[in-house]
């Protein structure tokens, strides 16, 4: 069940330059069912900026009340949710979406997990969830350069992490694939969430039948009712056969949707 | 203070709904709240054919508003009529269908069919839909096409017919007075103010379809200084809109000649938009000694 | 980059002047900072006769935005060419003078006298203030009306005229073009959306004048949509504006065909604007590898 | 000189109900040349409110680069301000205006000072500035009620203070000139500053050469450039003449504006 809630910020932090882990407390992440799941958060109480703002849940903590968001500050709406402190009650809208399902993994298989700048935010999530499943996790993360990196440590408690950055500054330089392509990654199932060109190079020649991708899209609503965040299906791309990014996805499965 | 509001079609508990193109066809509400508290329901624009619409992006934040281009995506007259419209015969709460097209035939075929499957106790004629490329937009911006399309949806309707104005024009008194004496029941107004936003990054038009439609609190005051312009040359009912987030938005609109109002954009920021404003002004009504909002709007500005 | 624009009449420093009606005739402004940085100056509009305007409330606030209904409160053209013209001739930045009237004689009368005095640079011909309610607008919204201005203000006029238009109307492109065939010079656009707020306290309109212009952020992806629409049709420079608040906005309306900007509400709201978005503009510029301005547009949106 | 200046928010209390009275440091307090001038304040560093809203100094303490703002929280900026906290810094634009000149008072006359609402707050610095030319300040202070009511006391420590309200729940019921009436007050000058109709009444048969009111009326820019604020003289009550309230005033001799 969908909620708004007046959620408390615990603590706010900058892990990253302009990438924030922001920690809410309350009700709604009892009802979270998946990693990969959404929150549309208002960043201000005013009118401006008047749309909300859709950020994975990174991770979640039902029984402590608690959940995490990571974020770049970047344009009218995200440099507010870094201005929050401590104690400010925020509204939260979630959770949204359909998160990652995880339940055709079978123990002992091996999952890549692929995240891309502030992609990489709810794969943490999943990444537990498969560990937690007995599934082997190795992960590709790809960033701009070192300073814009986070969560490499919190991947590598799970299994095996590579990081690239663009300008080699840190980790292996190029791209998420010439990771996989150098290190001969192999894998039951890849999952990936980051920028529209990566989840394109990956759909091509990485994707597998089990495994799945997250999308983002422009948002209104985040509910299903606007149709802001249409994509077309792969088996009609010129037709009116769609998926809504916000209530159908963001998660979905390789091949599904048009990657446009 | 009695909250109900009796329009041509419409008996609404309370003057709000929510607008069309917000609201999709109430699924997603529904999960939110209860649609029996709504006044009514405005619907999704309804096509003859299925529609995809434009591609993305399809809406961008402005100051206090938004653009959007959706391009009337819907499942056309059948799928309407056959998936979403019985599901919401469910609500004791009057549906009006949002009628679009491009050319006139496109318009009377969907009336002629929503009025027909007796799911719809009125319709409202969008013949202001910027969003549409084809030609739509020219019967909500010359005073004779929309008399003319009006006539002849008004001809083929067994409901009442409400017709949505267009802002983007030089005088809506105008096509307001066309409209009316070709036989329209009521009006709403105002749909969208055409605008463009253009993305710093790659110098382009941040939607895909370039331009769009222009809503939320920044056209609230375009939107009160046209229902006030409208309610002095008419006596039809008039569904105000344009930036409505609160009660008291709903109070500007009734001072300045409104006699129920739609709640757009607002959905979209806070899905429980409707439903919180009804709240507050049942709270209002309750400690209002007029008898109903004609009584209310007495010594008012001037209807 | 080079910030100068050299526009008919108006040698720019750069390209942002305060827009008309929202700077006086600069002496207030010239008190908090040289008014040698601007680009030009845009001054209020002068009408034949003095007048006092409309009775307060003059202004309002809305979201993002403001009302205003001045109603073109001047001293008048002789007052005008005589006391406030001369003092702003000492610095060395070009003045648009902006003319209004309510008949053609009217702006020919005041359009003559700018002229003869030699110290506007060009004039801006006002065809488009919703304040005024004896006819002044039918003319921003007639393209006969306006040409025909246009060509009568041309004939007494030895500098070149910028025709200021209306975006209340129903296709801007129209009057942009029969404007252009008439002579003008140059265009300026948006003037303000005609709007209007009641007050919930006394269930009146908040303006005196009820009705008033709605300018600043709220309306700029209007105005946006306008300059980018109107660039199409017209090889003419167009001095865009409607919501200007920081450099990037600046940008947006370049892009969106601009060839200088004038800020108003800004400097209401923030009497230090121009010089701070100037200062901004500079800053970028020395950044930026393109030559000059029709440089750094080539590959953007198209003009 | 006018300057716009971020200033520092020294304190904030709200000294009755919904009346707060702020304190504020910097530079702007060493150009304030007189009691009754005015800030223009950005209430949020936001776009909106995008007027500012304008607000009396009530006290200045040139030395110690502080002056002090009492205003009601009420609408969109004013509900902003009230939620300043000390450390805050704030656009403020000032000083504005033509203030209280009292050059023409001589030591030992009698001034009365008459304040309604929150027209009281700039009538606190004249009341000081009368005073310490050595005249004998009397005040008559009109409030809605008993929990509206401030500076009774500040006023006393200067003469004679008065108070009334509407309800009589606290002071004198009725209106100022009640108080003024049924005490026989008598007086070289009167000053005042309030609500139009408490003007207007003082303006007919209580009106002194000597003495000033001041004005409040709508403001877009407040420093004399848009002709928001204008208001009719008293010898050209239909005509063309005019006083910027912003620029002109916001203090005018009696009997030079028309008060409508
Ligand atoms: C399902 C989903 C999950 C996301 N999860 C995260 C996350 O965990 N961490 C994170 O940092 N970012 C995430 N994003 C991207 C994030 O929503 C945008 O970065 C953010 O909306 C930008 O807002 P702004 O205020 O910085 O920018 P503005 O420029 O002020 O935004 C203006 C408008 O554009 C929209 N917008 C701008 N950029 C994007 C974008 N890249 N994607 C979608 N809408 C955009 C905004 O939502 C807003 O409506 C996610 C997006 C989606 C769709
Ligand atoms: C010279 C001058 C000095 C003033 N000094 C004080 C003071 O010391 N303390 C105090 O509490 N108030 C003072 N006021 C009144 C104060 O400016 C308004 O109460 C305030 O602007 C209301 O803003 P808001 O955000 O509460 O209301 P909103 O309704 O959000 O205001 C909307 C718009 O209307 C304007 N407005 C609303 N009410 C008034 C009003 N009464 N006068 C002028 N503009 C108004 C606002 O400035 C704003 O532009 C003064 C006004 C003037 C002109
Ligand atoms: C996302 C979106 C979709 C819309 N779709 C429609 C539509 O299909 N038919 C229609 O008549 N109006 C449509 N509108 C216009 C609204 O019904 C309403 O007239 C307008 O948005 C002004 O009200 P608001 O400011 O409360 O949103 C749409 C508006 C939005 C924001
Ligand atoms: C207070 C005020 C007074 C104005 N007076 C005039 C005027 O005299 N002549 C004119 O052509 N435009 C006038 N305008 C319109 C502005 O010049 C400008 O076109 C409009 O406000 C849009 O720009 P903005 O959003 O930056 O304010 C006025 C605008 C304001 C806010
Ligand atoms: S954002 Fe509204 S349907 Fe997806
Ligand atoms: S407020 Fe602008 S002139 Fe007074």
């Amino acid at each position: 069940m969908i909620q708004k809630e007046w959620m408390t910020v615990v603590s706010i932090d900058e892990i990253a330059a302009s990438i924030f882990e922001v920690v809410l407390e309350g009700d709604m992440p009892e009802r979270i069912g998946a990693p990969g799941q959404f929150v549309h958060v208002k960043t201000s109480p005013h009118v401006a900026p008047l749309l909300r703002r859709p950020v994975s849940i990174s991770e979640y903590w039902p029984a402590r009340r608690r959940m995490a968001l990571v974020f770049r500050s970047e344009g009218e709406g995200t440099s507010r949710m870094a201005a929050w402190r401590a104690g400010d009650e925020v509204d939260v809208l979630g959770p949204l979406g359909n998160g990652f399902d995880t339940s055709d993994m079978n123990e002992g298989e091996k999952a890549l997990i692929v995240g891309g700048g502030v992609g990489v935010p709810p794969l943490l999530g999943l990444a537990k969830q498969l560990a937690g499943q007995g599934i082997r996790v190795q992960t590709v993360l790809g960033f701009a350069n070192a300073s814009s990196t986070f969560f490499q440590k919190r991947f590598s408690s799970l299994g095996d992490c590579f990081v690239s950055t663009i300008d080699g500054s840190i980790g292996e330089p190029g791209f998420v694939t010439d990771v996989i392509d150098r290190r001969k990654l192999s894998y039951d199932a890849i999952y990936a969430c980051g920028p529209l060109p990566m989840l394109r190079a990956l759909d091509g020649s990485y994707a597998t039948a089990k495994g799945k991708l997250s999308l983002e899209e422009r948002m209104g609503c985040g509910i299903g009712a606007c149709f802001a965040c249409v994509c077309h299906t792969a088996d009609d791309p010129e037709g009116t056969s769609y998926r809504k990014v916000c209530s159908d996805g963001p998660v979905f499965p390789w091949g599904e949707v048009v990657l446009s | 203070m009695k909250m109900h509001v009796s329009l041509p079609g419409l008996e609404m508990k309370n003057p709000v709904m929510p607008a069309s193109g917000c609201f999709g066809f109430g699924k997603e509400f529904a999960q939110l709240y209860d649609l029996n508290d709504l006044g009514a329901i405005a619907v999704k624009a309804t096509t003859e054919e299925a529609r995809f619409g434009n591609e993305t992006p399809r809406v961008a934040e402005t100051e206090a508003g938004m653009l959007n281009a959706i391009g009337l995506q819907n499942p056309g007259l059948k799928g309407v009529t056959e998936q979403e419209l019985p599901w919401l015969q469910q609500f004791n709460t009057p549906v009006l269908a949002n009628v679009a097209g491009t050319k006139m035939e496109d318009y009377e075929a969907v009336a002629a069919g929503l009025s027909e499957s007796g799911m719809a106790a009125a319709l409202e004629l969008n013949i202001s839909c910027p969003n549409v490329k084809e030609g739509g937009i020219t019967f909500g911006t010359d005073p004779k096409l929309a008399a003319e399309l009006t006539r002849r949806v008004k001809d083929v309707s067994n409901v009442p017919v409400y017709v949505k104005l267009s802002p983007n024009v030089t005088d809506i008194t105008e096509i307001a007075k066309a409209v009316e004496h070709a036989g329209a029941d009521g009006l709403s107004l105002i749909n969208t103010l055409s605008g463009m936003k253009i993305d710093p990054a790659t110098r382009k038009p941040l939607l895909a379809n370039e331009i769009g439609g222009l809503s939320g609190p920044a056209i609230k005051p375009v939107a009160i200084r046209m229902v006030y312009q409208v309610r002095q040359v008419t006596a039809l009912p008039i569904i105000g809109m344009g930036g409505i987030m609160g009660m008291e938005d709903v109070l500007e609109f009734m001072m300045a000649g409104a006699n129920a109002v739609a709640v757009g954009t607002a959905n979209i920021s806070n899905p429980f938009a409707c439903p919180e404003i009804i709240q507050q002004l049942t709270d209002w009504a309750g400690t209002e000694p007029a008898a109903d909002w004609a009584d209310w709007k007495q010594g008012g500005v001037k209807a």
